[in-house]
């Protein structure tokens, strides 16, 4: 009983820092989708250049990983404006399939480039104030400094973003944008910048995401993937476009992902050996698909949805 | 019997492209005979399988408006119930095709019904999620061999008609282009049907489609069990042509994905595009891969230059290639 | 309309005049050779051809210093002096591609055979289509025990495969209990008596996961947890978790790079304290993955050949000196793996003295090759021709490493089979 | 007995009443005519009646049928047709075959729905625009195609939302004779809100007056302008003041 308690919180504490995470790699996402109705597809591998970003500069530079954030995210931010202007600006004239379409396109392209760039071999920083450290806080309750670190910086992005597109003038601008582009554009506010300007945050946060991620992760030009779907599940579950949901979906994804090991401490308490044939572990993103599948059933507009 | 001759009727084709069906349909039966290399044969069978797959997608993604990227479960199912049924059963190609075919419309239905409360981009994503979900019962299920998948017996004596195991690729190539016929004929017929024009009403505006007495949702689900039905077929094809399924190739996102960029660099919602993607990307895909990656050494250009193609054509004219022929077309009308 | 059409016609022109390749030269012998030269194992792909070109040069001159008769005569002496032809095709890891590149090898470049091909799916759908059409294939590198349980005619292959590993691994166990390890006492059954694993969610994962059951029930270990993961994971801290949980003295993996690496950095932050950690080969010895130092001080991996064998082995050595030569590197397991492959062929062809197919077939099926010519530390290469494991060489063997810290390099010291042992083994591992 | 008969019905999003308890029959061949100024939850009660919005409160029954809880495409085959103030087509679809799907809700095959299809165009006056793009049409033949589209679905009722919106005096006249004859020939009820009163005045055998989605009158159009609470809450300031604006014109 002892155990399975302890387990439990263990697995929450993972939880939360994973879904932490989660949440920071889709802010971007969500962000873009909010002023625009966007999917972006190469979602992932601007967090994987993010990551190759501080790979790279923190060696050349020879600081620490860590200062080379602002670096990562001027590089999401350049190439979020760079997308903008010369592939999505386009793709807003054609329906929803062209736009999906058009951003596996470029997926396509940044993670071969980066192929053709880097090689395909996995890579991981070596060094750094973050690497290889973790606090063990209470009965095997461990806090891995990445992790953590992610996690802080997910709360004070979230802050970050809501509080600019709730209180700021360029917020009211976004979000006048998202509701109603004609009316916006009669309203003198320029809708290419707006759009620009949400792409050039959505490039950033998860930019920078993935330079703090790089800490932890190995980075190989594949590496995208595994954290786009993770981010559509995130964005989508959250309801399209709303900072709110991802932030609660994103966390809600990390405890289900954790969900096994209590499984697994259930079963010892009960002595089901039979039952450990199951391989809970392999349905672990299942379980995410699943829920989320049935969570839309429920509620096609997602949890905090408000656009269609 | 209208159906019958719906699927015949081509008359409202421009005469320049019955043509070149024309002359495309006479060369794909004169392939085998002409001289070619064994990689190019290869080559048109994934072609005419990837046209299929394609065609399918396009029932529902194209004519309907559904973006569809969960097409992989449907292969994953067809395949998985000729494979399972020869090796446990002895069962031959002709009846365990039929009877995937029946799983995987069956299952479409049920899943269907859900999927298609939602719209956009959250159909888009819960597509992706059920395929997924079916990938990975199926990667620990040991009935079906589990993450290690299957591998169909050779039954020897070649060529084998009832388990479609033959050693010369020709034989799988007219199978296929017995299909590949079959299959335009249905789409042809399905254009003219009422529930294509139902179904391209509703990707106009779903609000006049139902004030006209459609009911929407089934229509799409319909749909999307027709456009199982293809990809389940050829899923069963592929079983017995590779020999050897696992859920990483069959059933993986990544083909998902590719058929859908395939009938989307083609055209979308047209009867040509997929047919037109297919044949400009699988060549691609085997050539180029083959020149840039494997002797060239610079892994990685040719899917860049993919990538850029399709951002090229998406940013173009969102209806593909074939939306580039149709706008020509127009402007010369003017 | 017309632009598409020509354009159509380009492509259907492009697809049907691929020429079909001139027939083979007399005194050339084509070999099609089918790695992952580009894609996810493009680093692996390269150690293989290099290990293969190097075989195939040996093979085709004659060289002093290197003790193998296949380095005394140039090119094949049964077949008139006729030098071997490598025709190198990547599969990317996809098995279609394998498929019909293996179709295009037979058919269009006339190869006498196939060698290849690394990833075991795809060697799966190649050695079905060399069986279709009568060709020999000779692998030399994949693992997965299913591949020779299929009573192929025409596919051998050299290397052990997972089940002998998985097996080499529970024996080394079993010697640590009885105190045959080198350089460590006895250690009480009841420290390692608890074993957990997790493998990948793949063909390869789930059949090491497999052997790992069964040879625990065999042996008498207790496997405690026995995951299987998915693949490329953003996150594996509840899989750590649930080991650790589990209180382990083994931990046992079967994991590709990126997997390895997260794996091992998530077992750290974790601070997990096994007493011997286990990797099946594959990301536990990618460069990137030596290059974690302290971290993997004292973890063990299976393999076939570590640069350590050169202590045992002296041909092992003066092969090694022309790899390093060739590529600035040691041998490792795929190289090592893949020069041996190819080396058979050679042989094979030789006992043949002939390129048909059957003349091939009879070859290989009775061929004995002795341990000592080999690079790989194996009693030799002897295919078996009846019972459940048709076409597996049952002379193989394998070795299990372990990472030792020497100075500032990191090294890779066999400590299984107990008798070629390079140095002691660290015991308990030291823990994060 | 009433064609159609809407009663007590209220509709509420949310904290706001669109509609309001609102009443009304409708006979066979009767031209009804539903004004009321702008935000009056016209189109509401429409969206109401076939079907597009779940009542708050209260029934409707066509045909002597309860259609209050059928769905939209269901109250569609009962034959209520309606057509749209806002007429979106992204142009998958040429006006024939646009018209074809309407006739397809009475057949499956395709020679009988184009037959019909073509009738329907012939009688609208726009057959020569059954190979063109919906998009490439002035918007006075976009109505026609709208209004040909419903017809082709061969309704007892149709519900026309603001169908002359957008069109100049002579185009209104053209469509008035259109829907007179459309009335008198193929004998379907029309029920129709417009914000250009010639129009409904000229039409309507009755007419209903919702305002802040309340019917505060109905009777003859002749009538029903005289009512003083409806000059006053619909007509009033507003309506006196546009005439005189286009006076000046």
């Amino acid at each position: 009983m002892e155990d399975l308690g302890i387990q439990v919180l263990k697995s929450v504490v993972s939880g939360l820092l994973m879904g932490l995470v989660f949440a920071l790699v889709a802010l971007g996402l969500t962000v873009i989708f909010g002023v625009m109705d966007i999917v972006n597809f190469a979602h992932g591998e601007f967090l994987m250049i993010g990551m190759y970003t501080t790979l790279l500069t923190s060696p050349l530079l020879g600081i620490d990983p860590v200062l080379t954030l602002p670096l990562a995210g001027l590089v999401g931010a350049a190439l979020g404006v760079l997308s903008y202007y010369g592939l999505i600006r386009f793709l807003l004239r054609g329906p929803m399939i062209a736009q999906l379409f058009g951003t596996f396109g470029l997926m396509l392209f940044l993670r071969n480039l980066a192929l053709l760039t880097m090689g395909s071999e996995p890579r991981i920083l070596h060094k750094g104030w973050l690497v290889g450290k973790s606090f063990i806080v209470g009965p095997g309750v461990v806090l891995e400094s990445t992790k953590l670190a992610a996690a802080v910086l997910s709360i004070v992005s979230f802050a970050l973003v809501w509080w600019l597109i709730n209180r700021t003038k360029v917020g009211r601008a976004l979000t006048a944008t998202s509701l109603d582009a004609e009316g916006a554009r009669y309203m003198g506010i320029s809708t290419q910048k707006m759009n620009a300007l949400a792409w050039a945050v959505g490039g950033a946060s998860v930019a920078i995401a993935g330079g703090l991620l790089v800490n932890f992760w190995p980075v190989e030009p594949g590496v995208g993937l595994l954290f786009t779907m993770i981010a559509f599940a995130t964005v989508a579950l959250g309801g399209f476009g709303s900072v709110r949901g991802a932030f609660v979906a994103g966390v809600l994804i990390g405890l289900i992902v954790n969900i096994p090991p209590i499984w697994d401490a259930m079963l010892r308490m009960i002595d089901a050996a039979g039952l450990a044939d199951l391989q809970i572990h392999s349905f672990k993103y299942t379980m995410v698909y699943a829920i989320y599948f049935l969570i839309m059933v429920i509620k096609p507009q997602g949890l905090f949805g408000w656009k269609q | 019997m209208e159906a019958v001759k719906n699927a015949f009727d081509f008359a409202d084709m421009p005469k320049s492209e019955l043509t070149i069906a024309g002359l495309g349909m006479a060369f794909l039966l004169l392939f085998p005979v002409l001289p070619h290399s064994s990689f190019a044969m290869a080559t048109m069978i994934q072609f005419l399988m990837f046209s299929l797959y394609g065609m399918g997608w396009n029932l529902i993604g194209g004519y309907g408006g559904q973006v569809d990227l969960g097409k992989a479960q449907y292969v994953g199912i067809g395949a998985y119930t000729t494979a399972v049924m020869m090796i446990r059963w002895d069962v031959p190609f002709w009846i365990s095709t039929p009877i995937g075919l029946a799983l995987a419309v069956g299952w479409s239905f049920i899943i269907g019904y859900p999927l298609f409360r939602l719209k956009g981009h959250y159909f888009a994503i819960a597509t992706i999620a059920t395929s997924l979900v079916l990938k990975d019962l199926f990667e620990v299920w040991d009935f079906v061999g589990g993450a290690r998948g299957l591998e169909l017996p050779l039954k020897g004596d070649f060529p084998n008609w009832l388990y479609l195991q033959f050693r010369e690729d020709y034989y799988y190539f007219y199978i296929l282009l017995g299909l590949f016929v079959l299959g335009l004929l249905v789409v042809n017929g399905f254009r003219h049907s009422r529930l294509g024009y139902q179904l391209r009403a509703i990707k106009d505006n779903e609000d006049v489609a139902k004030s006209l007495g459609i009911d929407a949702h089934w229509s799409k689900i319909k749909a999307y069990a027709l456009a199982t039905a293809y990809v389940a077929v050829v899923g069963s094809f592929h079983a017995c042509y590779n020999f050897n399924i696992e859920p990483e190739d069959i059933m993986s996102l990544d083909l998902s994905v590719l058929i859908a960029m395939m009938a989307m660099l083609g055209g979308a919602g047209s009867m040509w595009g997929p047919i037109i993607g297919a044949s400009i990307l699988v060549p691609m895909k085997s050539y180029l891969g083959d020149w840039l990656g494997g002797q060239a050494g610079l892994a990685g250009l040719d899917l860049l230059l993919y990538g850029g193609i399709i951002m090229f054509i998406a940013a173009a004219q969102p209806r593909g290639v074939y939306g580039i022929v149709e706008a020509v077309r127009a402007r010369r009308r003017k | 309309m017309r632009k598409v059409a020509i354009f159509a016609a380009i492509a259907v022109l492009a697809v049907c005049l691929m020429p079909a390749m001139a027939p083979a030269a007399p005194k050339e012998i084509k070999i099609g050779v089918i790695y992952p030269l580009t894609g996810p194992a493009a680093a692996a792909g390269r150690e293989l051809r290099a290990g293969a070109e190097l075989a195939a040069k040996i093979a085709n001159s004659a060289m002093d210093g290197i003790d193998m008769t296949m380095a005394k005569n140039a090119g094949i002496k049964s077949l008139g002096g006729a030098k071997l032809k490598l025709i190198f095709k990547d599969h990317q890891g996809n098995p279609q591609l394998g498929a019909d590149l293996a179709k295009k090898l037979i058919l269009d470049e006339k190869v006498v055979g196939i060698l290849g091909c690394y990833y075991s799916s795809v060697t799966k759908t190649v050695s079905a289509v060399c069986e279709r059409y009568g060709v020999p294939m000779i692998n030399g590198t994949s693992t997965s025990p299913t591949l020779t349980k299929r009573g192929f005619k025409w596919f051998w292959r050299t290397t052990p495969h997972d089940k002998w590993f998985t097996k080499d691994l529970f024996e080394l166990l079993v010697g640590l209990t009885k105190g045959k390890v080198k350089g460590v006492k006895a250690v009480p059954k009841a420290e390692i008596q608890k074993l957990a694993a997790a493998c990948e969610k793949t063909e390869w994962g789930s059949n090491v996961s497999i052997e790992i059951k069964n040879f625990a029930k065999e042996y008498g270990f207790d496997l405690v947890a026995n995951i299987l993961y998915a693949a490329k994971s953003p996150d594996l801290s509840s899989e750590v978790q649930s080991m650790i949980a589990a209180k382990p003295g083994a931990m046992l993996f079967a994991s590709y790079t990126s997997d390895a690496l997260l794996m091992i950095k998530t077992l750290k932050s974790m601070k997990a304290k096994p007493k011997l950690i286990w990797g099946q080969d594959a990301g536990f010895d990618k460069p990137e993955f030596i290059a974690l130092g302290d971290d993997i001080d004292g973890i063990l991996t299976r393999s076939v050949f570590l640069p350590s064998v050169v202590k045992i082995k002296p041909l092992a050595g003066q092969v090694n000196k022309l790899y390093v030569k060739k590529m600035g590197h040691d041998l490792d397991g795929a190289s090592a793996r893949a020069f041996t492959g190819l080396q058979a062929w050679v042989y094979v062809l030789e006992k043949a003295g002939s390129t048909k197919p059957k003349a091939i077939q009879a070859a290989a099926n009775t061929i004995s090759i002795p341990g000592k010519q080999l690079v790989v530390p194996w009693f030799g290469i002897k295919f078996a021709t009846k019972g459940d494991e048709i076409g597996q060489n049952v002379l193989g063997s394998g070795l299990i490493g372990q990472y030792q810290k020497k100075g500032d390099k990191m090294t890779l010291q066999v400590v299984y089979p107990f008798d070629m042992a390079t140095d002691d083994m660290i015991f308990p591992f030291k823990g994060y | 007995m009433a064609l159609l008969a809407v009663n007590q019905v209220s509709k509420h999003f949310g904290g706001l009443v669109a509609n309001h308890e609102v009443s009304f029959d409708l006979y066979e061949g009767d031209v009804l005519g539903l004004i009321g100024p702008n935000g009056a939850g016209k189109t509401t009660l429409f969206n109401c009646i076939a079907g597009f919005y779940p009542l708050t409160h209260g029934s409707v029954t066509f045909g002597g049928k309860d259609i209050t809880n059928l769905k939209d495409f269901q109250i569609a085959r009962l034959g209520l047709a309606r057509t749209f103030q806002i007429f979106q087509a992204s142009g998958d679809l040429t006006v024939a075959e646009n018209v074809m799907v309407g006739s397809f809700m009475r057949t499956r095959s395709r020679s009988l729905a184009r037959k019909s299809a073509e009738g329907c165009l012939d009688f609208l006056g726009i057959a020569d625009t059954g190979g063109a793009m919906m998009t490439e049409l002035p918007v006075a033949a976009q109505k026609r195609v709208a209004l040909a589209t419903a017809l082709a679905s061969d309704p007892k009722l149709m519900l026309l939302d603001e169908v002359g919106a957008g069109l100049n005096p002579s185009e209104i006249e053209g469509l008035i004779e259109i829907l007179k004859r459309i009335h008198s020939e193929r004998s379907i009820s029309l029920l129709l809100t417009e914000h250009v009163l010639e129009m409904v005045m000229a039409m309507s055998h009755r007419v209903i007056v919702l305002e802040s989605g309340k019917k505060i009158a109905e009777g003859e159009p002749a009538e029903v302008v005289k009512d003083p609470e409806v000059v006053k809450a619909y007509l009033g300031d507003h309506f006196v003041k546009r005439r005189e604006e286009d006076g000046d014109a």
